[in-house]
């Protein structure tokens, strides 16, 4: 709607509420910020920051599966680049560590960029085994690199975050309660991206050349281009969050950015809604539910999480058909059989 | 795109997402911390894998601990200045991944436990612990080959298992050279952090102890065919084969070698136990190092306390991949000795002193103590050979 | 040392083949890929292992189970898969949740434990200098005569032709008379019976977890992608290169290489031949 | 034919498939504002003319010029962003978009890698009167909100129209607009081909429709087996024998 609505605010009077609709995802996530009032049990802030970790990740998948369409399984082994990074040369050299955050989500983001230029070869689930490759390639070579501490990883300590002054609030994110507050405006930051993102003509463009390519071509969008756009972003958001991930750990170990992690993003975001504003945000509460605060055994977790996601998917595709306008045809497929079976 | 659905149901999910946040909240401050130590029980917390990939040793742990929770508890509980108080282990499941145990942490954390025993594997531990060496009110027990390095003099940390420093597992492999007299030694370690530690360390002792280390490779712990590798080493015609510390990996190892017939060289163990060969009983002669003693053998009256208390509990002898409950029984035995000793359950700092002054506890199953550092120290150590059919158990002080 | 990596080679190949051969003709088929194959393959070895140790003949537990696959394949296809048809990445996800599914109920049943089997056939043949165990070698045989045959039914058989016709074109296939919808079920059972018998075949010949499934799936992927998608020969061609590249690297050259093999494999056939080797050509968009 | 450089010109371009010479050899020019049909049984060659045409396809030789720019070597979005747009013969839109904001979309495609249309663009109020001016012009306005994966054939055909008309081309290359009309639908667009060209589009359309054509179209092109066999006028080409060989022969 982005542009048009804008303008219709001028005109119509009913835009207001769409306004205000589509501010949501931006303003909402600010209730986070005053968690630490309503409660100050470490074991509530690390729980929502742990899953504010997951929200993160959904976020950055969210772009290049939900805006453009291309299903990766590498997000995790991208933010495992700026993560590494950040822990080498942390223990190795005395860089300012803002230095090395923003060139390590510099890193991801080219990584990203780069396994993007492949997307213009390889379409589907082609582009989707090669992100396979991809993070199978990248905890290949980290198991097997002393210098990235092989299997046992290497620390990556929150109490070499300098203190960060906001204003007159001091943010020590050494603390449980500190790192929540640095997790969440984080998060605010980077979800207000991912939102503005999809409501900006880049964002509709992503999606036109998600819907038809080839109808995105002859109207003069460049899908190499914007996919570049998507992929350069989803690595950003990727390195940022693997660098969390890693202090929310205070560690790095290839587990942590392995296959299986990655499986769980996307079976949280398909249960979010592809593609939706919202996603990051639902996800989030997806895994503090199932993830944190459910007493389950261990084991059951992933289990329970793949029975809803078959559920989603056969009930309530448009769920999360959203963003992959097909799947509506599977659903018509299915109306017909039904409709056939009903006939005979 | 939230606006491709209709806007009704859209702001239906809205609503619905505000109304979750807010019980969310309402949950979070009403569930909020319930802590309250109750008198008259000594808390101590057992974070374990009791679920995921390394679930099997967990299990070994958990009954570990259970058994040391009823052999102090029958013989009356303990004295700490003066009253009677029953020692109550809390056990909890990381998952086995560093995500389950961030989050049980927190929850011990929460309900302000204090005696904590693991985590158990590398990066869970490193985790948790994270998170816990700056609290002064904290004491942590754990196996995990990832403490060593937290380990400092004074520490509120102990590593109940065998150092994998340089220097121990030199010694190690001198006694592997002095009992077996390789002069070419092969070695096959899974890859995860204790298989580096012992795939690196190991063979420097043995290069030390001037024996020529003909292979050293490293596995994924989910390989499954090794017959390539077999043939690998075979080619290189080692005198002594160190099969991977893990039994899940050196069993299949074993298997596969015995299949092609590679059974006439020395297979020997640091870590594992008999479960190795039992698919592979061809093997002539598979020696294994355990850093406690064999559970499985039945004439050891040392650990007799110990298997008797065991079937008592689960109704069966104790398996050899209970050498891992070994490790925590009489660790955990000690602590409360620890506790008694300092005649307090809070001082922390009074119990770790304690622990290091340790001398004589119930049990004794494994003769040890800590060291300034809060690294285990050995008294003996035990070498099991299986050579046809026949185990025979030889003690040695490391 | 060359005779037992070659063995360890055709081994991997067969079981590589085997279990890419069933996802072939079900991609074929129904354009869906099957992630769960690999947790399929698992379950049939846990089962397998169930029984046999529960006394069933080798023999006897091998057919039954793969009877058992092939029915539930075909339910899984009815309830499940069907929904999602045509749509790979739907079918992805769909499958993922399979395989989280699956991996909770073998944990659950069989707990997290690494399982054996009793050996097929004792002993081994010693070929020179290289000992070669039986029940490999059997395995091996038994394998490239299910492949074989299994290719021979696709082309020459009136079924073949049926699945391939419904395979090439199913609007013709449907004009012809073919009942598409019933055909599509089968080939899933099929392909699910593949993965079983795959699966007790490896059951009966390595130690086997949870695990092996995930990395056996990725691996067949890899294979058919090299191979080209819904190219069965491909499969088998792919297969093979993929087995003997693994079973050499970690024979001559260590493991971490042999790890990376099938990356650099795969990476190279799609920058010079997205296709695959055997694929047809992919639509660019 | 007249001596302005004609804004659409086909120079002797040949497009072959593994040997099979799809398009040989055809050359015509398209008139600035006028409606030229481009006729021809199936397999004649008609799309894949439009597909390179268009930069969907490269030609194997032979040259196109818009206006006096040579297009050689332009890949599809540049031509169209150079004001050749083509349409498809199945409609094709943006599934998950309304119409409004499909419209929107399509009346600004962010350039180069489109960093800066991360940013709100200036041009708001102009972009909503184009997106109003086609709305209106192809009667959208009541599908305004509707999503455009569930509109009906035909008017999922006319916003195909609709999305190529927003970009404000030069030449419009309409790829059989009435395949699956109804006969309303059919003469509500042969009403608003006139329009299109009183407001100066050029318009190339492959058609099958005789009547369309005759009732449309300024000149017409005639192709066989991927040649050109005549062209001209409708009147003067449709009473060409070898024509209604070529096309009634095959009916």
């Amino acid at each position: 709607m982005g542009v048009l609505a804008i303008a219709e605010r001028r005109s119509t009077s009913s835009a207001t509420g769409k306004d205000l609709r589509r501010a949501a995802p931006i303003v909402l996530p600010l209730v986070l910020l005053v968690l630490p009032l309503v409660t100050s049990s470490p074991q509530h802030h690390s729980w929502v920051a742990a899953s504010l970790l997951w929200s993160l990740w959904v976020a950055s998948l969210n772009i290049v599966w939900g805006y453009v369409g291309l299903l990766s399984v590498a997000q995790l082994a991208l933010g495992a680049i700026a993560a590494y990074w950040v822990a080498i040369l942390g223990a190795r050299t005395d860089t300012n560590l803002g230095v090395l955050v923003v060139v390590g989500v510099l890193l991801s983001m080219v990584a990203s960029v780069l396994l993007g230029a492949v997307s213009t070869r390889l379409k589907g689930f082609y582009f989707t085994i090669i992100t396979i490759a991809f993070a199978l390639t990248v905890s290949t070579i980290l198991m097997n690199w002393d210098v990235a501490g092989r299997t046992t990883g290497l620390m990556f300590l929150r109490s070499e975050i300098p203190v960060i002054h906001l204003g007159p609030y001091e943010l020590i994110a050494t603390t449980t309660e500190g790192f929540y507050v640095l997790t969440a405006i984080v998060f605010v930051l980077a979800n207000a991206i991912a939102a503005l993102v999809l409501y900006s003509r880049a964002g509709r463009a992503m999606r036109a050349v998600r819907d038809d390519p080839q109808l995105a071509r002859s109207l003069g969008f460049s899908p190499a281009a914007i996919r570049t756009l998507a992929f350069a972003l989803s690595g950003a958001l990727a390195g940022v969050a693997g660098i969390l991930h890693a202090y929310s750990f205070q560690l790095v170990v290839p587990e942590l950015f392995a296959i299986d992690q990655a499986l769980l993003a996307v079976m949280l975001i398909v249960l979010a809604g592809l593609g939706n504003v919202w996603a990051p945000v639902i996800a989030g509460i997806i895994y503090l539910l199932l993830y944190q605060v459910a007493p389950i055994d261990g084991d059951l977790r992933a289990g329970l999480l793949g029975l809803v996601v078959i559920l989603v998917i056969l009930l309530l595709p448009r769920g999360i058909v959203d963003a992959v306008p097909a799947w509506r045809r599977a659903w018509a497929h299915r109306a017909a059989s039904h409709s056939e079976e009903a006939s005979a | 795109m939230a606006n491709r659905s209709h806007p009704r149901s859209r702001d239906l999910r809205l609503a619905g997402l505000g109304m979750t946040i807010m019980v969310l909240l309402l949950g979070l401050t009403a569930c909020a911390s319930d802590s309250g130590d109750e008198g008259g029980e000594l808390r101590i917390a057992a974070v374990l894998p009791l679920t995921g990939p390394a679930a099997e040793i967990g299990a070994a742990w958990k009954a570990g601990i259970e058994i040391a929770e009823d052999v102090i508890n029958d013989n009356g509980g303990l004295t700490i200045d003066g009253n009677k108080v029953d020692i109550k282990v809390k056990i909890v499941d990381d998952e086995s991944t560093p995500a389950g145990a961030q989050r049980v942490i927190q929850e011990l954390l929460n309900e302000d436990y204090q005696l904590f025993f693991g985590p158990s594997t590398s990066a869970n531990f490193q985790t948790a612990f994270a998170t816990l060496k700056d609290d002064e009110r904290r004491l942590v027990l754990s196996p995990a080959q990832a403490a060593e390095p937290f380990l400092t003099t004074g520490g509120r940390l102990f590593k109940t298992q065998p150092s994998q420093s340089p220097e121990a597992l030199a010694g190690f492999a001198q006694q592997f050279a002095d009992y077996l007299k390789p002069e070419t030694v092969a070695i096959l370690q899974p890859q995860d952090p204790g298989g580096d530690g012992v795939a690196q360390n190991l063979a420097k002792g043995f290069e030390e102890a001037g024996v020529d280390v003909v292979y050293n490779n490293q596995v994924p712990a989910d390989t499954r065919d090794f017959l390539p590798i077999v043939s690998a080493i075979r080619n290189t015609d080692p005198d002594l084969v160190i099969t991977p510390y893990l039994d899940s990996v050196g069993g299949p190892f074993l298997q596969q070698a015995a299949q092609v017939g590679y059974v006439d060289t020395k297979f020997a163990n640091y870590g594992g136990s008999s479960a190795q060969v039992a698919e592979a009983p061809q093997i002539s002669e598979f020696t294994y190092m355990l850093a406690t003693r064999a559970p499985d053998n039945p004439d050891d009256e040392v650990l007799a306390e110990f298997r008797a208390a065991y079937e008592e509990k689960f109704g069966h002898a104790p398996k050899p991949i209970d050498t891992y409950a070994l490790m925590v029984y009489d660790p955990i035995l000690m602590l409360a000795q620890a506790v008694e000793d300092a005649g307090t359950s809070t001082d922390i700092a009074a119990i770790a002193e304690a622990l290091r002054e340790v001398t004589d506890w119930k049990g004794k199953a494994l003769p040890f103590s800590f060291d300034e550092k809060g690294l285990i120290q050995l008294e003996t150590m035990q070498l099991a050979t299986l050579r046809d059919g026949e185990t025979t158990y030889t003690d040695f002080v490391p | 040392m060359f005779l037992e990596a070659a063995t360890s080679g055709f081994f991997l190949a067969a079981t590589y083949a085997i279990a890419a051969f069933g996802l072939v003709i079900v991609f074929g088929v129904l354009d869906i890929l099957n992630f769960a194959h690999g947790a399929l393959l698992v379950l049939s070895a846990y089962l397998a292992s169930s029984l046999i140790i529960g006394g069933v003949p080798y023999w006897i537990a091998l057919v039954g189970i793969v009877a058992v696959m092939a029915l539930a394949g075909m339910g899984l296809e009815r309830t499940i898969f069907r929904r999602v048809e045509g749509e790979v990445i739907a079918g992805l996800v769909v499958s993922i949740g399979i395989i989280a599914i699956v991996d909770t109920a073998i944990l659950r049943f069989w707990g997290p434990e690494p399982r054996t089997l009793p050996r097929l056939v004792e002993g081994s043949v010693s070929v020179g200098s290289a000992t070669l165990p039986v029940d490999r070698l059997l395995i091996i045989a038994v394998v490239a005569v299910v492949l074989v045959l299994a290719q021979v039914a696709l082309t020459r058989s009136r079924w073949g032709k049926v699945l391939r016709a419904t395979a090439q074109q199913q609007d013709a296939a449907s004009l012809q008379g073919i009942p598409v919808d019933r055909v599509k079920t089968v080939a899933f059972g099929i392909g699910t019976a593949l993965a079983a018998l795959a699966g007790v075949v490896i059951a009966s010949t390595v130690t086997f977890d949870t695990h092996l499934g995930e990395s056996l799936v990725i691996k067949s992927f890899i294979v058919i992608i090299i191979g080209g998608v819904g190219s069965t020969t491909g499969a088998m061609v792919g297969a093979s290169i993929l087995g003997f590249a693994e079973a050499f690297g970690s024979a001559y050259f260590g493991v971490a290489v042999a790890q990376l093999i099938p990356l650099i494999a795969l990476a190279a056939v799609l920058l010079v031949r997205p296709h695959g080797i055997f694929g047809r050509r992919l639509e660019r968009v | 034919m007249t001596d302005t450089i004609p804004i659409l010109s086909v120079q002797n371009v040949t497009k072959t498939f593994g040997g099979i010479a799809a398009v040989s050899d055809v050359s015509f020019d398209v008139q600035s504002g006028t409606i030229c049909g481009l006729v021809g049984p199936n397999g004649a060659g008609k799309t894949t003319l439009v597909n390179v045409l268009s930069g969907f396809e490269p030609s194997t030789s032979g040259q196109v010029r818009l206006g006096e720019r040579s297009l050689f070597g332009w890949s599809a979005t540049r031509r169209a962003r150079a004001g050749l747009v083509r349409t498809f013969q199945h409609a094709h839109t943006f599934g998950s978009m309304r119409v409004g904001e499909a419209l929107a979309a399509a009346s600004v495609p962010p350039r180069g890698t489109g960093v800066r249309a991360l940013f709100p663009s200036r041009d708001r109020q102009e972009i909503t009167d184009r997106v109003g001016k086609v709305l209106q012009f192809l009667q959208l306005t009541r599908w305004e909100h509707a999503l455009c994966g569930d509109l009906p054939y035909g008017v999922k055909k006319r916003l195909g129209i609709g999305l190529s008309l927003v970009t404000e081309p030069k030449v419009l290359l309409l790829d059989e607009p009435a395949a699956g009309l109804n006969t309303v639908e059919t003469t509500g667009l042969v009403e608003m081909l006139r329009k299109l060209r009183s407001t100066g589009i050029t318009i190339l359309v492959i058609e099958h429709s005789m009547p369309l054509i005759r009732s449309v179209c300024d000149s017409m092109v005639v192709l066989d087996h991927g040649v050109k066999i005549h062209e001209g006028p409708p009147e003067v080409v449709l009473t060409d024998e070898r024509v209604i060989g070529a096309y009634l022969g095959r009916r």
